[in-house]
């Protein structure tokens, strides 16, 4: 499928952001075992086209909700990757000033509010910003991204009541990839198919394949474009997978091999490129600056991350409360 | 002019949402039904339902929009009916409200009031009765207050909405229909304990729905010749530790009166501190009256039996002066 | 409808637990003026055919769970009268040693697991009942009643996916009156098809009318049959209207008085004996004997209440923990 | 025989669920994925999935159907993977679990097992770094433990078990890993808490994951000629109050050391008690020392320096001594 926005400039962006994102989480798995970054570390490795497709359909007036799993939301919505990796390594230079880590990116310019520890815990924040936007007469729409898991937690089911009754615009896009930490969807829920749970709030649904990044970015566009519209919520399942186990303490003994290879065919850093390449819109050394732009990027950014200063420890107690003065 | 707490809500609640169109009420049964307690009665038809917003039963989704929407630029206040439900909540309050400005490196304000219910004493039972307020009182992040007469019931919101972190406003079931003066000068910060009735013989310490009952035992403890003073904590969360300790500094004696169940309770705090802060100007030991570690009856003798009262108030400063 | 139930003399005992009910609140409405009966009290007028028509479908295996509305269910189930009203008054002689009040009426001898004042409180402890007799091998199931606000609860949603997903012998009985407390099911659920929302979960469903007590008996009859040949849940939504104000408290401001009025004319107090009468099963004695009968059992359970003793100050602290050597 | 926490909790499990057939596991990943702790690794595949149940991300939810399977006769261990998320479940812990035989005048028991990793430590920020014992601690109709020895880890849960009404278990997720000996009497009360390393100048009472903070402190203390007493709470609700007064009785100072937040804590409560049962055994104020009052951080110095650690207790110590 290609839309009219799939043309070549734009393809070669939306590969380079998911080379971007691969990279950068390849290097935080070694920084990890190198005690580097500690605390949880939730790779995003093999979903990439979702955060991709989805973001570049959004506009900078657009809020974003993520969860612990964001590092490749933060960066596709804008976070330097520099202040990315300094957040991880606990340096006040992070883009949260190192006090959330991993699951904690944060940043006002790019509208990003956050990842979120605490399964389900954007949900009803997302449509509370949608809310404040509604009432404000803003233009803006939110996208909330969560898991499947999330999805049994009651406050999916009171935020996607709500979000119906008052017609608030959020983009609820639920990145599937068929387990919640070690617990198959089928053994957690009994209805599998996540669109007709949605569809019964009422709202309208559509499921997209999460490994394509333009059909998640044509998905996007089209769901968008209806919060939009029509100022009322719609509900976006990506289909996809994680390559890597749900976070560095997971020894990954649940999943069968062969499920994970067959997916891992699938790849969107692989199957997007050799594609472009088929309809020669990509050439091997377009894709190796490609390649080698990312590596540099993350290069870059270690060495930042490395050099940035630790916050004393004197401010141990800033930031519980806004100082005086201050809005 | 002569009003009551109910009203004197009212009328704060009123004063916040003409003057500040960011400011919206919401919560179950704020509008059409006019509030369980009947505080917003009236408001759905002139602020309409935009503004005083109805809520299906669903206190952790409707307390995180509240929290999203501070998030978003609006001045939210949610009332959860009461704290009994405000327990589905609290993963919001706690895990969102108190730390994202913290977990975000101070990006993030999240300015939204909370108020509710709180309280035993009409034969409710259990699941209806609880005081939880130091579950609240222990979190960083959140200012916790307990309006306990008609001025901070009229006084206490404004201020609680220019403060750009969260609050949460702790309104005793059993004070709504509370009736006295509206003080002139109810304006007030929300910072400061205060003196309710000077004494020089004994500092009992309280908040919320036991002042009323502190101010009674201390005033039948009067006619039998013992001075004592009531201090209003008013704020539970930071606490006012200088008013505690210059009360005690002048007493040298302390009965800390609290609803809720001793063990674990916000008066173990204000022991802890009194003994941290004043220790050497005690003359005896502090004493707590709390709720018996038991959940509310609903028989009307056994609750008055579990809460504390004017009498065991009176009882246990009797006890302490002759002890 | 007629169902091979509903003989003469069957026809005659739902009539009378109807009767039953209605001038038993009438009276607590009456007490409750007078202060003899205090804290929170929600009247059941109206709804009778429900409780009715489902309790005389299950077993005495079989597990009840109510919620603060529950006067008619323990009623129905077999509580005592005299035993209801004692609780009331806060008596040690109550159904709850005067502990529970109204809301909270439990019977161990009839499975009866009480009144719930948290809305939606019961409905996982329904299901966990459900587990337990699974796992077992009990053959009872659970009927668990609660409102159609309480299906706005995140822990509605939770439960019904544990429910559908572990296969767990509950019968969900929604009492649809449309209202929460002052809130219009329109104005509190964009999804107004109760049975539409469960059936998501998935689980099989009926709607009925709650207003005809042979129709509910019927209805739950076949539900409660699959239920356990199935070992399944099974979703009933039961339509009826509360005559009465939410509560004591409730000044009933937000219904108009012609929706009211529409419904009364569905009383099932009335409708019922007049159906009865014209197919010639009532006749006018039976029904004043009926009548009779219900104000008399109400006449001694005041007089029980009355006498009943209170407990001890003494024993304040009792209850909270079971004594040394108790199961 | 030399084992860990982790192994001596599974000990207790694997028992429990090989001699009652009414007891059984459920939670987030306990089953296929051996529990996220990996507590219960292996258990999926002995005892089978009607046993070792994973439950979807629910907490009110399947913290609801223990409290209930539990009404019905089963013997259920819920496990909540985290103190932060049973902030999701504690209606039903606190509005049913711990009210339900109340409320029923006695005819309804509630036999479940609530264990949950709690604490801070770990680099897990704000919102998986959460103490929230006292919380628990203040409501009636539960018992909370909190094992912090390999000996409590494998003895604690047996009594818990036969126990007829609801039990919270704490486990701090910095012991997991916790080596040593499994003492040969491991078997042990729920009702006692336990001097871990006898006495004379100073009682230092702990509990949890501050409890091998305390004791390393104690050694540093006694290298320089203090002899310090390390009591361990072990059963936080209903507090063992005699074992405290017994040990400050004997000792005349305490520190009591806390990982929740100082304000509200269950710190406060004991110091509490300590003035109200051993006021004149005192040569000077108890104090505590507890976690700093921010939610904690990430950044690995922020987090150490927000938490209670051995050298901080030893120089609380020194402090009172040269006081
Ligand atoms: C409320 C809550 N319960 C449990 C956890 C522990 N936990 C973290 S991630 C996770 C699985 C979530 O699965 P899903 O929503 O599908 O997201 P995914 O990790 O697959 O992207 C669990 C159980 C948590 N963080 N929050
Ligand atoms: C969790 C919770 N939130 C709010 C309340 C206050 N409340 C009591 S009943 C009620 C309405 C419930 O409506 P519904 O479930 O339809 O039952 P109905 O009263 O109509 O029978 C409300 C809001 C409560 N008891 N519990
Ligand atoms: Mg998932
Ligand atoms: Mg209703």
């Amino acid at each position: 499928m290609t839309t009219p926005a799939a043309g070549k400039a734009f393809a070669h962006r939306l590969l380079a952001d998911m080379l971007r994102i691969r990279r950068l989480e390849e290097k935080c798995a070694e920084l990890y075992g190198a005690t580097k970054i500690r605390g949880f570390l939730h790779l995003y490795i093999g979903e990439e086209a979702c955060a991709v497709g989805v973001l570049h359909a959004l506009g900078p007036g657009d809020n974003i909700v993520a969860t612990y799993r964001e590092h490749g939301h933060a960066l596709v919505r804008g976070i330097a990757m520099g202040a990315i990796m300094a957040e991880m390594f606990g340096k006040a230079s992070g883009c949260s000033g190192g006090r959330g880590g991993s699951m904690h990116l944060f940043d006002q310019a790019t509208r990003f509010y956050g990842g979120n520890a605490i399964v389900g815990g954007g949900l009803p924040l997302a449509a509370g910003l949608a809310l404040a936007d509604k009432m404000q007469g803003r233009e803006g729409i939110t996208a909330c991204f969560f898991g499947d898991g999330a999805m049994a937690e009651g406050v999916f089911h009171e935020t996607m009541n709500l979000a119906a009754l008052w017609q608030l615009p959020v983009l609820f896009c639920c990145e599937n990839n068929f387990y919640g930490m070690g617990t198959a969807l089928h053994r957690a829920q009994a209805q599998t198919d996540l669109c007709v749970k949605a569809a019964a709030y009422p709202m309208a649904t559509a499921k997209v394949d999460g490994m394509d990044v333009l059909a998640v970015h044509a998905a996007t566009l089209e769901a968008a474009a209806r919060v939009r519209e029509e100022g009322r919520p719609f509900f976006l399942e990506l289909q996809t997978y994680r390559f890597r186990a749900h976070s560095m303490f997971d020894p990954d003994l649940y999943r069968d091999k062969a499920e994970i290879e067959a997916w891992k065919k699938r790849d969107p850093v692989d199957t997007f490129p050799a594609r472009l390449r088929a309809e020669g819109r990509l050439t091997d050394a377009e894709l190796r600056a490609l390649e080698a732009a990312a590596e540099a990027e993350v290069a870059a950014a270690v060495k930042f991350a490395e050099a940035a200063p630790l916050e004393p420890v004197e401010t141990l107690l800033r930031d519980v409360h806004t100082p005086e003065g201050e809005p | 002019m002569k009003t009551s707490y109910r009203e004197a809500l009212r009328q704060a609640l009123h004063e916040a949402l003409s003057s500040d169109t960011r400011v919206f009420l919401m919560g179950e049964d704020v509008g059409r039904y006019g509030g369980a307690y009947a505080v917003s009665k009236g408001f759905y038809d002139e602020f309409g339902p935009e503004r005083i917003r109805d809520t299906p039963l669903s206190e952790l989704g409707f307390v995180g929009l509240g929290v999203g929407a501070a998030l978003g630029g609006m001045r939210p206040i949610v009332e959860v009916m009461t704290v009994n439900f405000s327990l589905l909540a609290l993963d919001q309050i706690v895990n969102a409200a108190a730390v994202l400005r913290h977990m975000s490196g101070g990006q993030f304000s999240v300015p939204v009031v909370v108020r509710m219910a709180t309280g035993a004493g009409r034969q409710l039972a259990a699941q209806h009765s609880h005081s939880l307020e130091n579950w609240y009182a222990h979190i960083p992040g959140i200012r916790v207050l307990a309006p306990a007469t008609i001025g901070d019931a009229r006084g206490m919101l404004a201020p609680a909405l220019a403060d750009p972190d969260p609050v949460v406003i702790f309104e005793h079931a059993q004070l709504y229909n509370l009736e006295g003066e509206l003080p002139a000068d109810w304006r007030c910060d929300i910072r400061s304990a205060a003196v309710r009735r000077p004494g020089s013989q004994v500092s009992v310490i309280t908040y919320g729905g036991c002042l009323p009952k502190a101010l009674q035992a201390a005033e039948m403890l009067a006619a039998e010749g013992i001075d004592a003073e009531v201090v209003d904590l008013r704020v539970l969360r930071p606490l006012d530790t200088e008013a505690i300790a210059a009360s005690v500094g002048k007493t040298h004696r302390a009965l800390v009166v609290d609803e809720g169940w001793k063990t674990g309770s916000l008066a173990a705090e204000v022991v802890a501190r009194i003994v941290e802060d004043s220790f050497y100007d005690l003359d005896a030991p502090p004493r707590r009256l709390c709720s018996a570690e038991v959940p509310i009856p609903y028989a009307r003798h056994l609750e008055e039996a579990a809460l504390p009262q004017a009498e065991t108030i009176a009882a246990a400063v009797r006890e302490m002066l002759n002890a």
